[in-house]
């Protein structure tokens, strides 16, 4: 890699940065408003989308190759597998 | 014969008994199959192919065709069992409207059993024949199951929670009750019996039976030893709200949800009463964790049970005509909370 | 036999007689190999972290889905200013590991144990505010394991203690209103006799929810209105101490990439281990990421505070 | 020594090549610290040997006291924890490393073609790692015991058992890292470290399905970790996160442990598998029928396994509808093991046969993993499953998949990789008695636990009824016939260390990167790096694709 391009990775950085400070105002300040039944999925989606950013910028997910791609997919697949099966049971339980 | 001296499978004294068989044979069967034919590839192909005779092996890469029947066969007949297992287990766990009821209350390393009339059992169940029975069980420590082999059923019972099995005796005698969840040192010596008999002696082995009065009473002297009536009065203006007709129905929450208050409901109530908040109440009921016994919450969850819908009305078990602790045919009496009174 | 084709030969521009990096270890071909297994092999490990995590969140999961309410009183004692002051820390450090990683690349030396050294010292910080909120919770006696008491839920977000001490009478007071409801549930003891040879330890007119009773109120049935919220402190402690263990592991491993870096072994052609520490440091953040809205921002809408 | 043509003519006898893995260094110090993954593999071996006596003397004081109906034997505590050391020596310490440690870490660089795996040091952390755990797990079981069974349901296993669940708990979750690490290690490996011309589509069979595995060990043992985790502190500080008392539901602890476990046993056996796909081509001398088919239903096998582990849990108070999900699953990952098991007997099919004794153990893995394979369809059909969980139908059914599947497995792929492991061959005459007594003893031993499970004998009793005893007799006898047929192979294989024939680099005439290097390897394992240019089992020129009917 050449030096502009490490020049350019440090500009992202404090993007990256600045939207995850921004992101976590944000969500400081959603969980103070009544959304409802909306209140979780908002946390967990800016908690999502931070996840995202710091993986896909600061953890290079986006310059790597397909097989880091594949590898971070099955890890949340997985853990997909654990969440979702695991609530098929208690989701359905007639009352706990 | 064979069945006597070699036998393959527990006498079948049960309603369920029968079927769980069948699909026991069906399985045996397919596995014969499976197996001969398997074994038959393997004992034929080493005749004929051993090096002695067959020198030179022939190169074969595999042929698409026999994967798909190789797959597709086995996955049509894991389908079939799928689906006959799945509805003798819907068949298994849900109990017949009218079932009796019998509470069943484990722990470290026995089973007490209460009918709803009153007597109460250790490591033994008396039950008539022909009759759905029907268990709600909890242990008060750690898990344990009840297993009858003979009726084909099982069923954890937990700590904290109720669960439920039934089963409807179809031939009288003593059947062993086992406890078949590991349970610590004498998990093997957790074992009872159920006493299946004919109706007319299961009355008379009622009548003379324990005097303690049913479960429901005693739930009744409970709920005004613990001070439930004090805001459960019945009343209007009361703390808390009118028990009468609660059981069974939809309740509506505070967050808005609705949950349909059966017996785990009930006694999650009394004990972590913060948990669900019913509309149009205060979270001031105290929690009477740790203060009363699983059997004495049974006693409170067939009272409030026996609680039918009178309106404007204050809750007494003496009279109050009940509902639902079971109706079931084959018992005449019995099962009625307030017949042995 | 005839059918043995393999070949054994010489790898193609493989064999001794062209130097190699001092870095490469005997077993890899190329350096290029060596590197790629050794990012390869960091993602696979994080794979297992996430699992490993993954068994607490879904414990987390369930009991959030089974004791809503508790779950929100109970977040409601976390304090909000220091957990999103501890994750703009870790975002911080995020940045500066991110920074530490460039400089690597670069070869830049003084520049990568500059923010190597940023790093730790941002680590320390937010492990200093992580003891501080568990000394909180210890004199609340919100411990998981100090017995009944867990259930108590005492209110007090935005308290913040720079040295730990009893919550501070003035929040106490200021949020008075929110915590009536909460100890009228504790109160409400009603007019009730004993079952016979059941214990009824309670009292009326005790106020558990006094600091100082709180030992005292121990033990009783009463005071345990909300079984969810014990449950609640034991994840929080759970999943944050086990976060924090993977911040002090990742401190020591910090100090020895320093020492590496000041002994001069990572250059622009070598620095996989910096890298590699990175996507864990990253990694341990982003478990944060999530923490932080789980743990410390359920319901707050509905001001229990 | 290792040219193309120096083997291809070996009518001469077989000479030990003067240097390999073994005799390059001898020094204690040169075993403790080495990286060789050959050497890591032997240390493994002689480790989980010593777990699997631990484990088979369990088993033999188990089937003392069940000879009698009554607790004569033992008492019921003594019992009690007698079949948890059994169970847990011989699942975590012994079965779920046995093939993958052992053989694996030998073969899967030299199938390869690379000179170790990816991560030679962190092979030697796991085996330190393992050792570490097996002795805080030992540790704990002399003094005190374990009395939970391997399974640690709570809340007994946190609030009411008397035992060291602690120290076992903490034993197993430091044992689960080095399946962890030995797991990552195979995966980076097989990606990053293939020899040029090593295709994923010429790789071994066995290669697949350490692969496979290998995603298991990654994807599932961090839970079983974190779960340990969760007990050791809710029997040490009362959590209440499994405690009911507490509000805790103690069935969430079964649904995280089987959600490693169910999937661990696919880590039971798909190294099994590998071996067998293995073994069967080199004594039929032939490709293996179905490569592809074969290749990726081990692939299949450890994703659908990991979705149907609450069958364990049909009569535990999970929602029927659960039930009903997990069993539709269990079904479908029973397809991927039908697919392998008609492929090896297809392979049969038009082969060179001969029966020497991995062979021998190959037809046996076959019968047996096919009864066991078919009895966990009974198990997972929901009607059955009531009447037969935890009973001995449970304990018989594994016991099929896991000793007459994977332990057969492992002694099938000993025997047929003793060669390239040692350089000489063991004597056919005892191993071939042996095989013929662990496929007697075995069927003896675990037949009869299907019919007492079925006629509602549960597992874990020390004491039971008389109508039970005949069965069981029987099952015990097995299980004498069964401890001989172990101890014979410790016996000759040890003497053939010494006394057996020279094996030379490939005596069974097979077909492998593994058989192109001497018999020991040298610790390099090829002299040169190998360049692949044919597939996997090329034992002649193919035929044509064959047909239907
Ligand atoms: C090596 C280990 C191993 C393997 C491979 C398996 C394989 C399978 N197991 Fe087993 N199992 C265990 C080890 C294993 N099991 C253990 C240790 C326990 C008990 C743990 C405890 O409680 O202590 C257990 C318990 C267990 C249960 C729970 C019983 C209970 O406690 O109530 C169930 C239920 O579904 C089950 C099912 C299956 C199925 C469907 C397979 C399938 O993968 C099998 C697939 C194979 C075949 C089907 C055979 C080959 C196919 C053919 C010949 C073609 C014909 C096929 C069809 C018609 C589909 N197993
Ligand atoms: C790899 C897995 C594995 C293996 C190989 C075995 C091997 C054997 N098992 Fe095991 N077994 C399990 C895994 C395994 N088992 C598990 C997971 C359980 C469940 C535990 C639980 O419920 O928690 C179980 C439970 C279990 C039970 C049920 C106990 C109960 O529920 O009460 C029984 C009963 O017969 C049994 C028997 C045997 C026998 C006879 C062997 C034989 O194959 C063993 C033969 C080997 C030998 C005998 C060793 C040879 C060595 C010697 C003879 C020297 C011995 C030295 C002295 C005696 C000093 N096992
Ligand atoms: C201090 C007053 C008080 C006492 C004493 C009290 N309760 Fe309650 N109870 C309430 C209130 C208020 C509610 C409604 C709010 C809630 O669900 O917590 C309630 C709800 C219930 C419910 C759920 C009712 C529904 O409609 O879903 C049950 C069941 C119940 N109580 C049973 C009992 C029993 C049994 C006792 C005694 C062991 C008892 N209560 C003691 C006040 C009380
Ligand atoms: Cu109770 Cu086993
Ligand atoms: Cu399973």
């Amino acid at each position: 890699m050449s030096a502009h391009s490490h020049e350019g990775a440090r500009k992202t950085y404090y993007l990256v940065f600045f939207a995850l400070l921004v992101g976590t105002g944000l969500t400081v300040f959603a969980a103070f408003q009544n959304l409802g039944i909306f209140n979780a999925p908002v946390a967990l989606g800016i908690a999502g989308i931070k996840a995202i950013l710091v993986g896909l910028f600061f953890m290079h997910i986006k310059d790597s190759n397909r097989l880091t791609k594949v590898t971070v997919l099955a890890g949340i697949f997985w853990l997909g597998i654990l969440f979702v099966l695991v609530l098929t049971d208690y989701l359905s339980r007639p009352w706990s | 014969m064979l069945q006597k001296y070699f036998p393959l499978w527990p006498d079948q004294a049960s309603t369920v008994a029968g079927h769980v068989d069948a699909l026991y044979i069906f399985l045996i069967l397919m596995a014969i199959f499976f197996t001969v034919v398997i074994v038959a590839m393997v004992v034929t192909f080493s005749i004929k192919y051993r090096k002695g005779i067959h020198p030179i092996a022939t190169q074969i890469e595999g042929s698409i065709a026999l994967e798909v029947f190789w797959s597709v066969v086995p996955l049509g007949i894991a389908m079939v069992i799928f689906v006959w297992g799945a509805v003798l287990y819907f068949h298994l766990q849900r109990a017949p409207r009218q079932a009796m009821d019998v509470y069943v209350v484990g722990k470290q390393w026995m089973w007490k059993l209460q009918h709803p009339s009153g007597p109460r059992e250790i490591n033994q169940l008396h039950i008539p024949v022909h009759t759905p029975v029907r268990l709600t069980m909890i242990s008060q420590d750690v898990i344990h199951s009840f297993y009858v082999p003979e009726f084909r059923t099982k069923q954890d019972v937990l700590p904290g929670r109720y669960t439920y099995t039934w089963f409807e005796a179809t031939k009288t005698g003593t059947y062993h009750i086992f406890c078949a969840e590991y349970c610590g040192t004498k998990h093997s010596g957790m074992i009872g019996e159920v006493i299946v008999m004919e109706p007319v002696q299961y009355q008379i082995w009622l009548s003379g039976g324990s005097e303690g009065g049913n479960l429901a009473s005693g739930g009744e002297k409970l709920f005004s030893s613990l001070g439930c009536i004090t805001c459960h009065s019945g009343q209007s203006g009361a703390r808390g709200p009118n028990l009468s007709g609660v059981y069974g129905q939809p309740q509506k929450l505070s967050t808005g949800a609705t949950v349909v208050a059966d017996d785990n409901y009930i006694r999650t109530s009394i004990l972590n009463p913060q948990k669900d908040i019913v509309a149009g109440f205060g979270p001031i009921m105290p929690t009477f964790s740790g203060q009363v016994s699983e059997e004495s919450l049974i006693q409170l969850v067939a009272y409030i049970k026996s609680l039918q819908a009178a309106p404007g009305q204050a809750p007494t078990a003496a009279g109050s005509p009940s509902r639902g602790t079971g109706t079931a045919r084959g018992t005449p009496a019995g099962q009625n909370p307030g017949s042995r009174q | 036999m005839a059918n043995r084709p393999i070949v054994l030969d010489e790898a193609p521009g493989h064999e001794h007689g062209h130097s190699h990096h001092p870095m490469q270890q005997h077993h890899f071909d190329t350096m290029e190999q060596q590197y790629s297994s050794s990012s390869f092999g960091m993602w696979v490990f994080l794979i297992q972290e996430i699992m490993f995590f993954g068994g607490l969140f879904v414990a987390y999961l369930v009991y959030r889905h089974t004791y809503y309410n508790a779950f929100g009183e109970a977040s409601s004692t976390l304090s909000i200013k220091l957990g999103a002051f501890n994750t703009v820390v870790l975002i911080m450090s995020s940045l500066t590991m991110a920074l530490a990683v460039n400089a690597a690349q670069l070869g830049r030396r003084f520049l990568l144990m500059l923010f190597l050294v940023a790093t730790m010292v941002l680590g320390t910080i937010f492990l200093g505010v992580k003891v501080i909120e568990y000394h909180d919770k210890y004199t609340e006696a919100h411990i998981p394991g100090s017995g009944a008491d867990l259930g108590i839920i005492k209110i007090q977000p935005f308290c913040f203690h720079a040295t730990a001490g009893p919550p501070c009478a003035a929040d106490e007071e200021e949020h008075s209103a929110g915590k009536a409801e909460n100890h009228s549930m504790q109160q409400a003891t009603p007019e009730t006799a004993p079952a016979p040879g059941e214990t009824l330890t309670a009292s009326a007119g005790q106020q558990p929810g006094e600091h100082g009773d709180i030992q005292a109120a121990a033990g009783s049935p009463r005071e345990r209105s909300m079984p969810g919220a014990e449950i609640y402190f034991s994840l929080y402690f759970a999943m944050t101490g086990m976060h924090a263990l993977h911040m002090i592991i990742g401190m020591g491993l910090l100090l020895w990439l320093l020492w590496n870096a000041y002994r001069g072994l990572y250059t622009a052609e070598y620095f996989t281990p910096v890298e590699n520490f990175g996507l864990y440091w990253h990694f341990v953040d982003i478990i944060w990421i999530y923490l932080f809205p789980l743990l410390y921002l359920i319901n707050r809408h509905l001001g229990h505070h | 020594m290792s040219t193309v043509t120096s083997h291809i003519i070996h009518k001469e006898a077989e000479v030990m090549p003067e240097v390999h893995y073994l005799n390059a260094d001898h020094s204690l110090k040169s075993w403790l610290l080495t990286i060789d993954h050959k050497r890591i593999a032997i240390l493994y071996m002689l480790t989980i040997t010593v777990f699997f006596f631990v484990g088979g003397a369990m088993a033999t004081l188990v089937r003392l006291e069940l000879l009698t109906p009554a607790g004569d034997l033992l008492q019921s505590d003594s019992y009690n924890k007698a079949f948890t050391l059994h169970g847990v020596m011989m699942v975590f310490f012994f079965l779920v490393p046995s093939i993958p440690a052992t053989l694996g870490n030998f073969l899967l660089p030299m199938m390869l073609g690379c000179k170790d795996l990816a991560f030679p040091r962190i092979n030697l952390l796991s085996w330190y790692l393992f050792v570490i755990g097996g002795t805080f797990a030992l540790y704990g079981m002399i003094t005190g015991g374990l009395d939970t069974g391997w399974t640690f349901y709570t809340p007994f296993s946190t609030t009411y058992s008397n035992t060291n669940v602690i120290t076992v708990g903490l034993g197993i979750f430091v044992a689960g890292f080095a399946s962890i690490l030995t797991g990552l290690n195979f995966i980076v490996t097989t990606h990053r470290m293939r020899a040029p011309g090593m295709t994923w589509m010429r790789m071994p069979l066995f290669v697949w399905s350490h692969y496979a595995t290998s995603l298991i060990m990654i994807l599932g043992t961090p839970v079983i970790a974190i779960t340990m985790v969760l007990v050791v502190l809710e029997r040490a500080l009362h959590i209440g996160i499994f405690d009911p008392k507490l509000g805790g539901d103690p069935v969430l602890f079964q649904h995280m442990f089987w959600f490693y476990s169910h999937p661990a046993v696919y880590i039971m056996i798909l190294p099994g598998m590998g071996v067998i796909s293995e073994v069967i081509p080199a004594f039929s001398h032939k490709r293996i029928f179905g490569y592809k088919a074969v290749a990726f239903s081990s692939l299949a096998i450890a994703v659908f396994g990991f979705l149907v582990w609450a069958h364990h849990l049909f009569v535990a108070g999970i929602s029927i509808y659960a039930a009903l999900v997990f069993s539709f699953v269990s079904f479908l990952v029973a397809i991927p093991s039908a697919i392998k098991v008609f492929n090896w007997s297809a392979t049969l099919y038009k082969g060179s046969i001969r029966f020497d004794t991995p062979m021998l153990y190959a037809f046996a893995f076959l019968g047996l993993f096919t009864i066991g394979g078919l009895t966990g369809l009974f198990l997972a059909a929901l009607g059955i499953d009531v009447h037969v969980t935890d009973t001995y139908f449970v304990v018989a059914h594994f016991h099929y998949v896991m000793v007459g599947g994977m332990v057969v497995a492992y002694l099938c792929g000993i025997h047929f990789w003793w060669p390239k492991i040692t350089g000489r061959i063991y004597p056919e005459f005892p191993a071939r008695l042996a095989a013929i007594l662990v496929f007697v003893g075995f069927n003896l031993t675990f037949f009869p636990q299907f019919i007492l499970g079925y006629l509602g004998m549960p597992r874990r009793y020390h004491a039971y009824p008389e109508e039970f005893q005949v069965f069981n007799v029987l099952s015990s006898a097995g299980a004498s016939v069964l401890a001989v047929a172990f101890l014979l192979p410790m016996i000759y294989l040890i003497w053939s260390l010494k006394y057996g024939k020279v094996a030379g680099p490939n005596p069974w005439q097979a077909y492998g990167l593994e058989w192109e290097t001497s018999s020991p390897p040298p610790t390099h394992n090829f002299e040169h790096t190998p360049v692949v240019t044919t597939e996997a089992y090329s034992y002649g020129p193919k035929e044509g694709e064959v047909t239907l009917g």
